[in-house]
């Protein structure tokens, strides 16, 4: 689904991805791991094209060039984007926040569907509180909300289970993989919670200093390679 | 100390060497070359420099509150014009009675509209030191007070930028007043001498146009020293994170309120200096428009970094006196497309042309993000 | 309020008028005290009859559903929020209702955010000097100069966090993770009697949670520690006592086990197997 | 007034006794009337104007209305006597008023005008106002009923009293009554005093006040009781009217401000251009009429697109050619369209003229809606009014009701996520920006009718515009709209006791203390979600 | 040839005032152009110098500077409002330079150096007022203006001399308001209650420039008219009425000195060059534009007469010197640098230009100090020699008021 070709990139002068390579398999769910500030936000944006890349190709669906289309068509493409730091937008109401998605609908639908609210039923007991008056955790719920108006066919999430009580984070872990499995989605996920990513990953690639330092099946992921890169 | 500490500074030994070095060349060429010679400067000329160095400085104290603190002041003009009328009332009294009607005590503009006596808040002023007390007094104690009130109440962004433009607003209209006993839209004019030197004289421009110079380094230091000290980071912090310095202990509205009162001071002292080369004060120096055009030259200048805002106000105001002369109808739009271009091409403005240069980041300077974040929220 | 009582509303700015601070007088018990705490925002109940108690020297975590109110709790103790009713008292004799965020932060209660927030203008290095425990007010900080003792402090909180290569890099380009990081710093410059920590580990690795832990669990015993988190797996390695918070009133309070126990905790925030 | 006088009874007689009067048509006798007026020294001219009524001429009324409008002139050759039809410019199009033949242009060296003042002129309505009560036109013999309050004498009451017999329009009979009672309370009439003790016309006022400071104690307590109830009617009208004085102040507070309200509220440009984008509007005003001349109110009408097309256009080339490199430098905006501010006032001086432009209200705005005699309401600030509520409600809806405006506040919310979720920030920006300079055009135009058309129009308003969007807070159209009425209405309270000046000054330390007590003004945007 | 005598043009070409200054910079400008095409001046072209004050009060005397200074002009023509002058006069006055102001302005000012070609509050404001009580009967007053120094030393003189004439207090009403003041609703229907008393009411307006559009407009639709309360303003000239639509206002008065309906040929030439100079069918003359016809005209005879553009010469030559005004008479520079001029009454017309309906049988001499002030009653200038002075005290006999009798004056 999405193919990263010896990506890099600059903030400035300093060079935060190096010859970056990484592989998202169609209807499976990768995850990306790595210490802090290794880069895997940097990398989603990239992705998003909120940030521009230096050199490198990321191909998506096989044959578009993510790095020459503009970030308002990524979505377009059928990406969704849940950011890190939720990014909701706080003067908007959780409804309007959630109608934000819906012109990238292919079926041009102007209604949002049902289905978001049986996920997350505290959307719609809120639909009319502002975005930023919600609990953090009711915000990145509303986060991956808005990114499924959309009905992507890639759903790129930034440590979503940040801040939300653990029987929703399971639950979000159930309905990512239900939609893998129902949906054929695929997931592009960076998370730091083992459990979580042994959970619910098909895949793992994991980052140090902005390059892939190993990667593969998640039941490859050993005590050994976690100690060896997710550890200070 | 901390007054002291920016004498070591690379960039402010710098700053006062140019300014010390202009303001001798100057002196010598004024005063040594013959009036025929292309190197001569006149006292037209040594006036005009005298001018854009009040400006200057006025530029630094709104580059203090609006760099360092992130309080964009649109009403700095009036601690300028109130400097200013402090001044002027000074040189009023000291007219005395060689005034067109001749009386001792009640300016010529009292006397034609009938006034008995001269009001209370005229007293004094014929002494130098209360007057130049009041230079620094009056938009002191305006700023406190108005900052008082305002950063107590967490008055911030905008709100605070358009209440200190209703308050300059505010002043020019009721300077306007006849009532009010400065003169209305004339203003005070007619000044004849400062503490016995003759205005009208060679020897006292150069005078004033030195102590311009020398105000500006002063308060340039005095400036300089807050934004270095650890109150300067205290003041980027609040500028950038308020709650989150309040949550740290420090007193926000404190830090404002001394940092603002400071620069009305300092914009006192400017507008006391201005009056008398220019021979007037009137309330147009309390239009909204000229404080935002102060904002503007700060901002053209490169905000943040103080020397940025001495350069902004001398270039602004020299275009002006150039263009105004040389294409006095085409003047705006060379002026408007200086700003236009200087913001589009160079975001931090001159000062950062300046800094980028020299490759490396001394100065706190990014801030627009969070600043901005109360005109878009 | 008459515009009487707002100029002479005490705990503003007259210097003068300004309560004297005096230490925190924990002999007669609880270091903090929250009693039949209420707030609502526009008719929404976000904090209902909360009572609560931290004693001297305690670590507490607290823990709940989203939307519990347990960041709402942290701005009221600070002075952010004004709550609509209740009693919040530091020690038995200051009454933190009626005092503003910096008098509540001088008396020693140090507070991180939920999302992080450093200042982003200034260095890693500035952030900390800013938070040292030292006096805030006008002149001395003018006057203020950095002394090699204070110097030492800096570089040994900037070894804690792990920041010490990016000391001279602005806060503003750190990643998430770091600005975390810088917050605990910065908490740990302020030298609190009580440190209010919002979910100190959203976003850092196992092994950093666990730094994290060892460094909370540190700090217990000297100073008081209330830390809101949603990873279980984190507040069970340093838990002692354990409040659930739920629709802005405690649901159960307890050992980390005898929590995790709780039917009705299980129902709205554990789920079936955690 | 004697003029007046000897020429009612006169008037009547012809009016009354032969209203088929059959005219001479010898031109000759008409050259001489109006030639008598052209070379009448001062003192003769009321003589000569009674001889041109006497003659009962049928063309006497249009040569007394040109002799009012300035319009007689001699060719100083011949002495003759003709028409300007147009007085505009150094060549005149003249008529001969005998026969109405075009007699094309002439060279205003050419011509001599014949002299009127204006107290000439006045008796000269007084004359036209007589005849009028004759009119086909009920509205038209009301007015003049009117203008005779107070003017009624003994001469008068005999024919105005037959008027009264045949008149059959209810408000005219009214009228004249009135007119009769103001009389007859000169005369002592106690019954006079009951018709006019609801009469809010200030000669009825009058008349009672002369009747209390009388001599007849009876008249003077009835003519007492009659002035209080007519002062307690008054000042409910004042008040009325103070408040319509306020909301169409407000109104144009509103008008001006609403488009920064989008542009700076909702985008967070900084816009000092934004009034430069009001005067532009103002000037298609100008522009249109200019393209349609003697057509003022569909000039003014098509001026409602074209405003807010131009001011659009305006806005757009501002947004692609500046605003756009500012994204994210909220602070910087303000220099750049300050920049701009100063280019689009010199352009004007020097392509247009650094003179104000004529803009013509057009008949249907012009003048009042009379309520009653104590209370008329301006009809072009109704206008304005109306126009500022309707602009004020198209705006909400495209903020609230369309995916425009769902864009617009995500974008300024939060610009990168935004495009992340398929918004077209770069479309929505320019369509925004369009949109705030618009409706700044449409201000202009609504402006034309009120203020001066000239470079200076846009900084007048900029100060006020900032004030109102920031006092109603910042981002919320409501808080706009309700800051503006409210203020407007405050300033004018305030002015009839406090001055025009203090009032202004007063209104300013307002919003200063006021926001003293809502930082974030009228109505803030509250709770967490404004910290952001 | 020789260098060319240099003009020095020092009106506001951009700003708040450029409205009515850009003009009176194309006037000189235009007559220096005739005057060359004439030949000059003792042979020597005249070159215009011209700079921008932008409205700005400290920048007129900067520029002023400037001009005498950098670029030693030998004259300056210049200013509008009274607030540029007085920050103008310390300069020329230094430099010793030329000024010809061509603005009516509040008198009360007689300079050694300037020359003051518009009109004294006795050339204007005076004769207007008997125009109303004697011509239209006027008992009740209102005195309306913008809050600046003319129109408060105007209306002071007005109110003196009214009360000289026996009105009585409550018949006058004082009302100023700001400068650009433009909501005038409740100002018009105070007016219209205040005339509505039954006495004969008009209103005499001081009200500067952008002000009197909205100002008429509000006139208009509250339907006062000229004929129940005419206004005569002193500020509203062609050019002002310019950007007015005048329908509504026919019959309302100004009083100036000049009017461009005048009837007389010189006039007319004067039209027809100014459209030629502007290219533009449309545009109109007004009084101020005449006031510096008058003053180049006198300047260029002074120097004529001196033989010489020095400045002091020039100073002693003019006084004396008569020219031909635009209305068909001639106006003579007076000792105290103010010139004599004919007082004309105008009322609107439809068409954007007065009719003279009034003007005085002779010309009037420009007063600098007024009758009707107490601290100036006494004074007079006289800048010929052996007087020699602006403020000369006829009570004291000497040049310059001294404290004493300024107390007695005042009591
Ligand atoms: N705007 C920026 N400018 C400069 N450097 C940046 C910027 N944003 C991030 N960085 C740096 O780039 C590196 C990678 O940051 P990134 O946010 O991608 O980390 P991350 O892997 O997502 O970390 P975390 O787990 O803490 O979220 C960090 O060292 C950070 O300091
Ligand atoms: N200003 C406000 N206006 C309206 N509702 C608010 C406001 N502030 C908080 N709330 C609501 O109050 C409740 C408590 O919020 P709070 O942030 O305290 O929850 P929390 O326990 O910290 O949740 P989380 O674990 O998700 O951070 C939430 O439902 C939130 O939506
Ligand atoms: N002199 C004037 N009109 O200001
Ligand atoms: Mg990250
Ligand atoms: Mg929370």
């Amino acid at each position: 689904m999405l193919k990263i070709d010896k990506l890099n990139q600059f903030y400035g002068e300093s060079h935060t991805l190096w010859d970056l390579e990484l592989d998202v398999p169609q209807g499976k769910c990768t995850c990306v791991m790595g210490r802090n500030g290794v880069g895997k936000t940097t990398l989603m944006k990239c992705v998003m094209g909120e940030e521009t890349v230096k050199s490198g190709s990321i191909e998506f669906a096989g044959d578009v060039e993510l790095t020459k289309k503009k970030v308002e068509d990524r979505s377009r493409l059928g990406i969704g984007y849940v950011p890190q730091g939720r990014q909701i937008f706080p003067l908007l109401t959780v409804e309007e926040n959630l109608r934000v998605g819906l012109a990238v609908r292919k079926d041009g639908s102007k209604k949002i569907p049902e289905r978001i609210y049986e996920l997350f039923p505290v959307l719609k007991e809120m639909k009319n509180r502002r975005g930023g008056d919600l609990s953090g955790g009711q915000q990145q719920q509303l986060a991956i909300g808005r990114a499924l108006v959309i009905e992507p066919r890639l759903l790129i999430l930034d440590e979503p289970g940040e801040g939300i009580q653990p029987n929703i984070v399971t639950q979000i872990g159930e309905v990512i993989r239900r939609l893998i499995e129902e949906d054929g989605l695929t997931v592009l996920l960076v998370e730091q919670k083992l459990p979580f990513a042994r959970k619910f990953a098909d895949h793992f690639a994991i980052m140090d200093r902005g390059r892939r330092v190993a990667g593969g099946e998640i039941g490859e992921l050993s005590d050994q390679l976690i100690k060896k890169h997710l550890t200070v | 100390m901390w007054l002291t500490r920016p004498l070591r500074e690379r960039s402010t030994q710098l700053f006062l060497g140019v300014l010390f070095a202009a303001l001798a060349v100057v002196t010598l060429l004024h005063l040594t070359m013959p009036e025929d010679s292309p190197f001569y400067v006149s006292s037209f000329t040594v006036t005009l420099m005298g001018k854009y160095l009040c400006y200057a400085l006025l530029a630094v104290a709104v580059d203090l509150v609006w760099g360092y603190l992130g309080i964009l002041s649109l009403g700095h003009g009036a601690f300028f014009a109130l400097g200013g009328y402090a001044m002027g009332m000074y040189l009023m009294r000291q007219i005395g009675d060689r005034g067109t009607y001749g009386d001792p005590i009640l300016p010529d503009f009292m006397v034609f509209l009938n006034w008995q006596e001269l009001p209370w808040f005229w007293h004094g002023f014929d002494m130098a030191w209360f007057a130049f007390l009041m230079v620094i007094l009056a938009p002191g104690l305006l700023a406190l007070v108005f900052g008082f009130l305002a950063f107590r109440s967490r008055v911030t962004g905008v709100y605070l930028s358009i209440i200190t433009q209703a308050l300059t607003f505010a002043l020019m209209l009721a300077f306007f007043r006849n009532e009010m006993g400065f003169g209305g839209n004339n203003g005070l004019t007619d000044f004849r001498d400062l503490l016995g030197f003759n205005l009208r004289t060679d020897a006292t421009r150069l005078g004033l146009f030195i102590a311009s110079g020398i105000a500006l380094a002063i308060g340039y230091l005095i400036c300089r020293g807050i934004v270095t000290s650890k109150l300067g980071r205290v003041s980027v912090a609040c500028r950038d994170a308020e709650a989150r310095a309040r949550f740290l202990g420090y007193r926000v509205e404190r830090v404002q309120l001394f940092v603002f009162v400071v620069s009305a001071m300092i914009a006192g002292v400017a507008g006391a200096l201005y009056v008398p080369q220019v021979g007037i004060i009137n309330p147009s120096e309390f239009s909204p428009i000229f404080s935002i055009e102060i904002v503007v030259w700060v901002a053209l200048g490169g905000r943040a970094t103080l020397y940025g805002a001495v350069i902004g106000a001398i270039l602004v105001n020299y275009a002006k006196t150039v263009f105004t002369g040389v294409m006095p109808d085409a003047w705006l739009f060379l002026l408007g497309g200086l700003f236009v271009l200087v913001t589009v091409f160079l975001p931090r403005g001159i000062a950062g042309l300046l800094a980028s240069r020299r490759k490396k980041q001394d100065e706190p300077t990014d801030t627009d993000s969070d600043t901005g974040k109360e005109a878009t929220a | 309020m008459s515009l009487f009582e707002e100029f002479a509303n005490r705990d503003r700015v007259f210097e003068f008028l300004t309560p004297v601070e005096s230490p925190v007088d924990v002999r007669h018990g609880p270091i903090l005290y929250l009693e039949d705490v209420n707030v609502s925002f526009d008719g929404f109940k976000a904090i209902n009859n909360l009572n609560l108690t931290i004693d001297d020297g305690e670590l507490r975590c607290i823990i709940g559903p989203n939307g519990a109110g347990k960041t709402t709790m942290m701005d009221i103790i600070t002075g952010k929020t004004a709550p609509d009713t209740g009693s919040v008292w530091f020690g038995s004799r200051h009454n933190l209702l009626r005092m503003n965020e910096p008098e509540i932060a001088s008396l020693g209660i140090g507070r991180k955010f939920q999302k992080p927030t450093v200042f982003e203008a200034l260095t890693v290095f500035e952030n900390l000097e800013l938070a040292m425990a030292t006096d805030k007010r006008i002149i001395p900080t003018l006057r203020a100069i950095m002394r090699p003792e204070y110097r030492e402090r800096i570089d040994e909180v900037l070894e804690t966090i792990g920041l010490k290569d990016l000391r001279d890099n602005l806060a503003g380009i750190l990643s998430h993770g770091q600005k975390q990081w810088l917050e605990i710093g910065m908490l740990l410059m302020q030298k609190p009697r009580l440190l209010l920590v919002d979910e100190p580990v959203a976003g850092m690795t196992e092994q950093e949670m666990e730094r994290t832990a060892e460094l909370l669990t540190s700090l217990a015993g000297k100073q008081s520690v209330v830390v809101v988190e949603h990873d279980m797996g984190f507040v069970r390695s340093i838990a002692r006592k354990v409040t659930v918070l739920h629709q802005g009133s405690v649901l159960a309070e307890g050992s980390m086990d005898q929590v995790s126990n709780d039917p009705e905790v299980i129902k709205v925030y554990l789920g079936e197997e955690a | 007034m004697s003029i007046i006088r000897s020429l009612t009874l006169l008037l009547f007689a012809i009016i009354m006794i032969n209203p088929a009067f059959a005219q001479d048509q010898n031109t000759d006798s008409g050259r001489a009337l109006l030639t008598n007026l052209a070379e009448a020294p001062a003192s003769e001219v009321e003589d000569a104007i009674k001889s041109i009524v006497r003659s009962g001429d049928e063309r006497a009324r249009g040569w007394l209305e040109a002799y009012g409008a300035n319009r007689l002139s001699r060719i100083k050759d011949t002495g003759q006597v003709v028409l300007v039809l147009n007085n505009r410019g150094r060549d005149w199009e003249i008529a001969d008023p005998l026969t109405g033949e075009n007699m094309g242009e002439m060279s205003r060296r050419e011509l001599d005008r014949v002299a009127i003042n204006n107290r000439i002129r006045g008796q000269l309505e007084g004359i036209l106002a007589i005849l009028d009560l004759n009119a086909a036109d009920p509205d038209v013999r009301e007015a003049s009923a009117r203008d005779l309050m107070g003017k009624v004498d003994a001469a008068l009451v005999e024919p105005l009293q037959a008027q009264l017999e045949t008149e059959e329009n209810a408000a005219v009979r009214d009228r004249i009554q009135a007119a009769l009672a103001i009389y007859r309370v000169g005369e002592g009439d106690l019954d006079a005093v009951d018709e006019l003790s609801g009469s809010l016309h200030p000669r009825a006022r009058a008349a009672l006040s002369e009747a209390v400071r009388g001599d007849n104690p009876a008249l003077a307590a009835k003519a007492r009781q009659a002035l209080a109830a007519i002062e307690q009617k008054l000042k409910l009208n004042s008040a009325a009217e103070t408040l319509y004085f306020g909301l169409s102040m407000g109104s144009v507070l509103v008008l001006a401000a609403i488009g920064l309200a989008i542009t700076f509220g909702v985008m967070g440009v900084i816009n000092m251009a934004h009034g430069e984008l009001i005067m532009l509007g103002a000037y298609t005003t100008w522009g249109m009429q200019q393209l349609l001349p003697g057509q003022p109110g569909l000039a003014l009408i098509l001026s409602i697109p074209a405003g807010f097309m131009v001011a659009a256009t305006a806005g757009i080339i501002i947004e692609r050619s500046v605003i756009q490199f500012l994204k994210g430098r909220p602070l910087e905006t303000l220099l750049a369209t300050f920049g701009i501010s100063l280019i689009l006032q010199q352009l004007v001086r020097t392509v247009i003229s650094p003179q104000n432009r004529t803009v013509v209200t057009p008949e249907w705005m012009s003048g009042s809606l009379v309520i009653n005699d104590a209370l008329s309401l301006t009809l072009n600030r109704m206008y304005v009014l109306a126009f500022a509520l309707i602009v004020f409600a198209g705006l909400m809806l495209i903020m609230r009701k369309t995916r425009l405006g769902l864009e617009v506040r995500a974008v300024t919310q939060n610009r990168n996520m935004a495009r992340s979720m398929g918004i077209r920030a770069t479309r929505v920006d320019i369509l925004t920006f369009a949109l705030g300079s618009g409706v700044a055009g449409l201000a202009g135009v609504a402006l034309s009718q009120l203020t001066n058309v000239g470079p200076n129009l846009g900084q007048n308003y900029i100060i006020d515009s900032f004030m109102v969007v920031v006092f109603g807070g910042v981002g919320n159209l409501w808080g706009t709209l309700i800051a503006g009425l409210s203020l407007g209405t405050i300033n004018q309270l305030l002015e009839p006791w406090a001055g025009a000046v203090l009032a202004k000054i007063i209104v300013l330390v307002f919003i200063i203390l006021f926001i003293q007590k809502r930082p974030k003004g009228l109505f803030p945007q509250k709770g967490r979600a404004a910290e952001g | 040839a020789e260098d060319p005598i240099k003009v020095g043009i020092l009106h506001s070409l951009s700003g708040t005032m450029a409205i009515s200054e850009t003009v009176l910079k194309d006037t000189v400008e235009m007559l220096i152009e005739k005057q060359n095409a004439e030949g000059g001046v003792l042979g020597r072209q005249l070159e215009a110098v011209v700079v921008d004050p932008a409205s700005n009060w400290p920048l007129f005397a900067e520029k002023a500077r400037e001009l005498l200074a950098q670029e030693e002009v030998d004259v300056i023509f210049g200013n509008w409002t009274s607030v540029s002058r007085k920050s103008v006069l310390p300069v020329v006055e230094e430099l010793n330079g030329l000024l010809f102001y061509p603005v009516q302005y509040e008198g009360e000012e007689s300079s050694e150096n300037v020359f003051y070609t518009g009109a004294a509050p006795n050339q204007q404001a005076i004769p207007a007022v008997n125009y109303l009580m004697n011509n239209i009967g006027v008992e009740r007053w209102v005195l309306a203006g913008t809050d600046y120094v003319y129109p408060r030393t105007t209306n002071k003189i007005l109110e003196t001399y009214l009360m000289d004439m026996g009105v009585a207090k409550e018949d006058i009403m004082i009302n100023y308001t700001p400068f650009g003041h433009s909501d005038w609703q409740n100002i018009v229907s105070d007016i219209k209650s205040f005339g509505s008393a039954g006495k004969k009411t008009a209103v005499v307006s001081t009200i500067n420039g952008d002000a009197n559009v909205p100002f008429y407009r509000e006139l208009g639709n509250q339907g006062i008219s000229a004929s129940d309360i005419p206004v005569v303003a002193f500020s509203v000239g062609e050019q002002e009425l310019s950007g007015i639509d005048t329908g509504p206002l026919v019959g309302h008065l100004a009083a100036w000195n000049y009017f461009m309906s005048v009837d007389s040929d010189a006039n007319y030439d004067f039209i027809d060059q100014w459209i030629a100079h502007t290219g533009d069918e449309e545009a109109v003359t007004n009084d101020p534009m005449e006031a510096h016809y008058i003053g180049f005209n006198m300047y260029i005879e002074a120097v004529k007469k001196a033989g010489t553009t020095d400045v002091d010469a020039v100073k002693d030559a003019i006084i004396g010197v008569t020219v031909p005004n635009l209305t068909g008479g001639y106006a003579a520079m007076m000792p105290n640098h103010h010139i004599t001029k004919p007082v004309l009454i105008g009322e609107i017309q439809d068409n954007g230009q007065f009719s003279v309906v009034w003007e005085t049988p002779s010309t009037v001499a420009g007063d600098a100090w007024s009758d009707y002030l107490p601290g100036s009653r006494d004074m007079i200038a006289d800048w010929r020699k052996p007087m020699f002075c602006g403020t000369f005290n006829t009570a004291t006999g000497k040049c310059g008021a001294s404290a004493g009798e300024m107390a007695a004056e005042s009591n």
